[in-house]
């Protein structure tokens, strides 16, 4: 399982063993959405924003 | 002991209860939960009350062995994958209405048939205040459904007491919470249209009617009205007892006292409320709310009795009957994780 | 030709919508509406919809000579003061159960009796639908209550068309909002304790059952439920009928449009409902809220007929009513001052 | 004289309340409602307040030509179809952002550009408290967004008395309704997810800052939280005026009571209430709800001044507004149609 | 070890809630639960929740020697009955304001005067995120109150990251649920009347302010909103910084992240929730419901900073504080007792 | 514009002018979903029923 930092908050991301690029997964920590943009090694970009759709 | 556990289904209300549940237990450890739409993100990317919990979403297809396997997904899902189930568990938890009826003919009557009838006989239905025989070892236990949960809660205690016999009428109206619908709601279930309803949603024919008939040998009449609450369900049951002591008069409050008490006087997760004073005089959803307790009541008047019973729909109705009924399976305290208290004041929870 | 009006019992909430009602009627002039606790207040103090209005609460003894004097006071004072009413008013219309019922007998049945004996025979009980005979000219107007007449209306056709005999079992259960306790509420009305709650408040034996007896000739299981709204009743009738074609086999739907057809064609307050498509399939409150409207509709399942009815409890179930009462009692359009439209989206109004 | 309208968008609840409110007019007539998704469907199967309406869903790209069209789209179809709609219609009445601002680089910092800009001089912007100039005889109309409606009817007396000045710190605390987010709402606004909440859902960066920022010339920090109802916009401004008196000294509630009667008293929509007696002393949705009124009031402490504002978001923040600006548009009476008085007591409307 | 404990004030919102909390706490006993209305009923005829406890109120004015005395009455009760209290207790663990400010002059400044000053030097304020000092051991806790606690939450990281100073401008702009008003609310409180509102209850001058000032050393604009939920606060901090980082530039995000995990990373009960995705994204009060959690977060927008914190006022702001405060009191572990788990999906709790 | 009766209730549906076979209208009495399974006459049949989707 390999790891990256979150690009908002620092924190330490594990991805899955079999993670590919295009996948998302948020942050334990903040919750931001990344997109796995590599894997070896692991690295992580801010998943396209979705803000405007949520809530209203 | 530590017993592991899956929840497949985790990423919907009654999952996501159960994840609460079982995290709390002091015999279970979750070791997966099933999410298709949310795959890889964290368990409180949905559940934002259990953020701390340092669990992803797996894919459904791809499942550890496990002790207990609790299926939390809609009508269809369990019977198809019930054999995938089973190798990976030593007992299915299904809480849907996949394996509570009895026979196949029962699903050709009231649903589009079985996929799977082989297995309705290994199966035990799971209200444990209706009887616990077959469930310590069972292999598949169908917890029984919310609103036939709350109705024959409300009936069993004149059943037994053979005051209400098979042709007796009993008319049972129901109001409900939208946490009823599940996560995936339509637009009758967006917050403009569901706000502030008295809706009558299944105004005759509702499918628990099945469960109810094969339980307690009753026919009744059976609607239910969606009501501005998310969690709860409430049943009144209109009854015409004509049996044991009705036979000869009036029922009185005291012989309805007895009936009640035989029944539900060593039952953990019922509470009777039938009158006395204050504000809370009869089961309310909204007081045992986020708890595995039913309460039940009644009021007579004349010949009539009207029997209560309130839920939350999510815990007693779903995921806290599983976990009771899961307890039974494996010889635990049958109380484990399952202690929670209510709240008050409480809005509508 | 304008006529005058007075509303006692204005501060409170059926006299506040009597108030926004008569305000807005091409027909009257509001020139007293009293309040014993906000004496000298402006209107809009109370009523905050009405801030616009150039008016102020005066004591309710001292009564100005008028043409209508509307009594929205609880049960008890319109008995205690139906003389001085009668001589300040050619009409009283009044809103309580104070002459809703026909015999001094039955007020010591249902109530604890009544004081004014002697003009019982001078009121004319008024839910328009039901009947208009009496109404033009009448002295003294009982306006219809709230879950009478939403009861009555969901039942009336299948009595008219013979289908509903008086042997038959009726249970109606109620559902209603948090206005039809009035504004001087106690503990239970509180925001914490009735927020999301389904209370069973009237489990049995709601008076309410001795006008729908005397008025439809049918004796019924009555249960009345507190839900989370402000405005609105819901009755769900649940029926077996036995009558005229029900007689022969079972009713089919057409057989039901029909009897409710014929019923309510003609009523310009009466909205059918009954199937269909989309999200609001039945009679629901928040269809018609802030409006006089009753919607009206069933569902059929073997020998058992569901006749709903949703009114808004304010309104068709007090204010509305006594307000239409009003227009055919003076021989004005029926509908004056009563077409507003309601609301979509809207909460819990 | 009757003017035929059309409604584009009309199965929105923008659109709902056009179809209410222009039904009910005295001088428009609606031939057309358009709806893709119900095409041919009566508009009672959407909005069951109209079920009264006679009237079907037609296609959005057959229109009829028209005295004037509404269209109450979502962002970006009124720019795509301008030529379309003008062809059709006289005046083009649009409740949609797409017209708002003045110029195409405006468009380009807040939104994704726009894709007439042509036209964007030929529209009028309509907030008709803010100034009425060139609304009468305008082809393009473009209706004030509601959220900006509350800020700046709360703010322009303090810019009008010149309190307020461009450089001073105003932070606008909105809360909401959840008709803001349309009929077509997504995951988060499904009742369960969306009852009870006090959820930030634009912290920062709203995009009615541009509109608010060009018309009253102030620039201000703007939150949004989704609060528990239906209809409703309440604008909490907090301000620290430097202008005027305010560079005096502390500024005292006369001085803002003539400001705000200044600005408001002669306004047929704008009611203050700022302080006074009784449960309702400040601005607050619940009491305009269904109305086209604005409330409007203020609070004084040291330096601070706290303004206030509360619409029903469906009406003064959309429907009615744009009613209230076709009716200058045409040189009708300005109130004409939008007498709606709202109710008491309401719940969550 | 067991610690006895009695609750003062039992039949209130606050004081019901520590009894479900002591009932099930490890360490504490509760042997007497007061209230002057219900004396001798048991303590499950007010409060639903707790029908199981066998446990019936007794005055007020006999109270028995215990350990801890928890003091969940108004504002001035616990002044005047200082000298009982500690008499009873080893420690008195005060729920209300009587000892929350350092010295009588405050006291004269905000309330009307104190009438046993000379006990607040004895007394230590309590909220352990905070500081802990002096609260072990401690006579008088005096457990901080509702809306300091959330606005408070929310900000100290800013100012202990020097990115906020005395000088910033701060807006806290709060909303807070119907049981902030106790159990004994008046006619404003009613449901009818409190449903659904976004009402501004104090716009101004809320005496919250001085136990921030005296805590933080910011002053602040504070104003509160009642809207419509019956548990919750939640703090909407508007903020301004010019110390620190904030003096060269923009804050950015990560920055913002660094000083709120700086201040919170070892706290049992704050939860950072500040973006991200799904539909919970900012701390809300409904995540938090029937815990002792604070969701704190932020949002940054040029020299802006929206601090945010959501908590349960019964629980984190009242009687979650009071019982933390308690364990640290006692040297107990200090999430004894006060592990609950929020609930998902959950309506308006 | 032609005319047929709703199966449900007996009223009289207009339909539109250029309505075709398959097309879903409400009938303007009953609320019940129709389908157009003739036009020339007009004909009318209950729409195919999505009943349990509604509500919860
Ligand atoms: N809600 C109640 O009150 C209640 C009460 C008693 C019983 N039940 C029963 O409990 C079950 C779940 O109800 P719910 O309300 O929790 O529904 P829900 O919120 O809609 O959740 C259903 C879950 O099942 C998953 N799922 C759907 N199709 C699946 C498939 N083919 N394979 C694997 N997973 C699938 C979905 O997640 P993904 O799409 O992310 O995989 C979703 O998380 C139903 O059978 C219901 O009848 C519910
Ligand atoms: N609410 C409903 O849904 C509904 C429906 C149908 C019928 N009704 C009937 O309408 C009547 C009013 O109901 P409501 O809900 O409007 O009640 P409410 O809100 O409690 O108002 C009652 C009003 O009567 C006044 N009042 C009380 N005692 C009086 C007296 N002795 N003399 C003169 N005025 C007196 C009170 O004002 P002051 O104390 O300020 O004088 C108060 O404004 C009741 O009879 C009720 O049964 C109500
Ligand atoms: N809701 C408010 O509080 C509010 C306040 C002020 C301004 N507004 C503005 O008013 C407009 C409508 O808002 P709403 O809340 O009513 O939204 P809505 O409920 O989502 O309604 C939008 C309507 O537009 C129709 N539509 C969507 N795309 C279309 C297209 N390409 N061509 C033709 N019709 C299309 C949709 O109907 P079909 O898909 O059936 O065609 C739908 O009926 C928006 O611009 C909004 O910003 C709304
Ligand atoms: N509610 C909140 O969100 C919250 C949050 C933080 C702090 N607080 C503080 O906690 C305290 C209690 O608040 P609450 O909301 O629980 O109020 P509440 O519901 O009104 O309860 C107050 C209780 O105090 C009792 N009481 C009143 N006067 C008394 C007296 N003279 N002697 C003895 N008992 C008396 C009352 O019971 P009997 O009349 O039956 O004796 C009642 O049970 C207040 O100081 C409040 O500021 C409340
Ligand atoms: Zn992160
Ligand atoms: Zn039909």
């Amino acid at each position: 399982m390999s790891e990256a930092d979150c690009v908002t908050c620092g924190a330490a991301v594990a991805l899955p063993e079999d993670a590919e690029v295009g996948e998302i997964v948020d942050c334990g920590g903040c919750g931001t959405e990344l997109e796995v943009v590599g894997v070896d090694p692991a690295e992580l970009a801010e998943a396209p924003d979705l803000a405007e759709d949520w809530g209203e | 002991m530590t017993l592991t556990a899956s929840v497949v289904g985790a990423s919907g209300f009654a999952g996501g209860e159960l994840l609460r549940l079982l995290t709390a237990h002091p015999e279970f450890e979750v070791v997966q939960a099933t999410s298709r739409q949310y795959e890889n993100r964290t368990v409180g990317y949905v559940h934002p009350n259990l953020r701390e919990l340092d669990l992803r979403f797996s894919a459904p297809d791809d499942l550890d062995a496990v002790d207990a396997l609790f299926a939390a997904t809609p009508h269809g899902v369990s019977m198809e994958n019930v054999e995938a189930y089973l190798d990976a568990a030593d007992t299915l938890v299904d809480l849907s209405a996949d394996f509570r009826l009895g026979s196949e003919a029962a699903y050709d009557q009231w649903y589009d048939g079985h996929t799977a009838p082989a297995y309705l006989d290994r199966a035990v239905y799971a209200l444990p205040e209706l009887g616990r025989e077959g469930l310590d070892g069972a292999d598949i236990v169908a917890s029984g459904g919310c609103n036939a949960t709350a109705t024959m809660l409300a009936l069993k205690p004149l059943v037994d007491a053979g005051l209400l016999t098979p042709d007796d009428q009993v008319v049972a109206d129901l109001k409900v919470g939208s946490s009823e619908g599940g996560a995936g709601g339509g637009p009758a279930s967006s917050h403009p249209e569901r706000s502030g309803v008295v809706r009558p949603y299944a105004p005759t024919g509702h499918r628990h009617e099945a469960e109810i008939e094969e339980q307690l040998g009753l026919s009744l009449s059976f609607s239910v009205h969606a009501v501005d609450m998310v969690r709860g369900a409430a049943a009144t049951c209109h009854t015409f007892p004509t049996g044991g002591k009705a036979a000869e008069g009036e029922i009185e409050t005291p012989d309805l006292w007895s009936a009640y008490r035989d029944a539900y006087e060593d039952e953990p997760f019922v509470r009777l409320v039938a009158g006395g004073g204050g504000v809370y005089r009869y089961p309310e959803p909204k007081s045992v709310a986020g708890t595995n307790l039913a309460e039940v009541g009644f009021a007579a008047d004349g010949d009539r009795v009207v029997a209560f019973a309130a839920i939350d729909n999510v815990m007693k109705g779903a995921a806290g009957q599983a976990v009771h009924a899961a307890n039974l399976a494996f010889g635990l305290d049958e109380t484990a994780g399952l202690n929670q208290l209510g709240l008050h004041p409480v809005g509508s929870p």
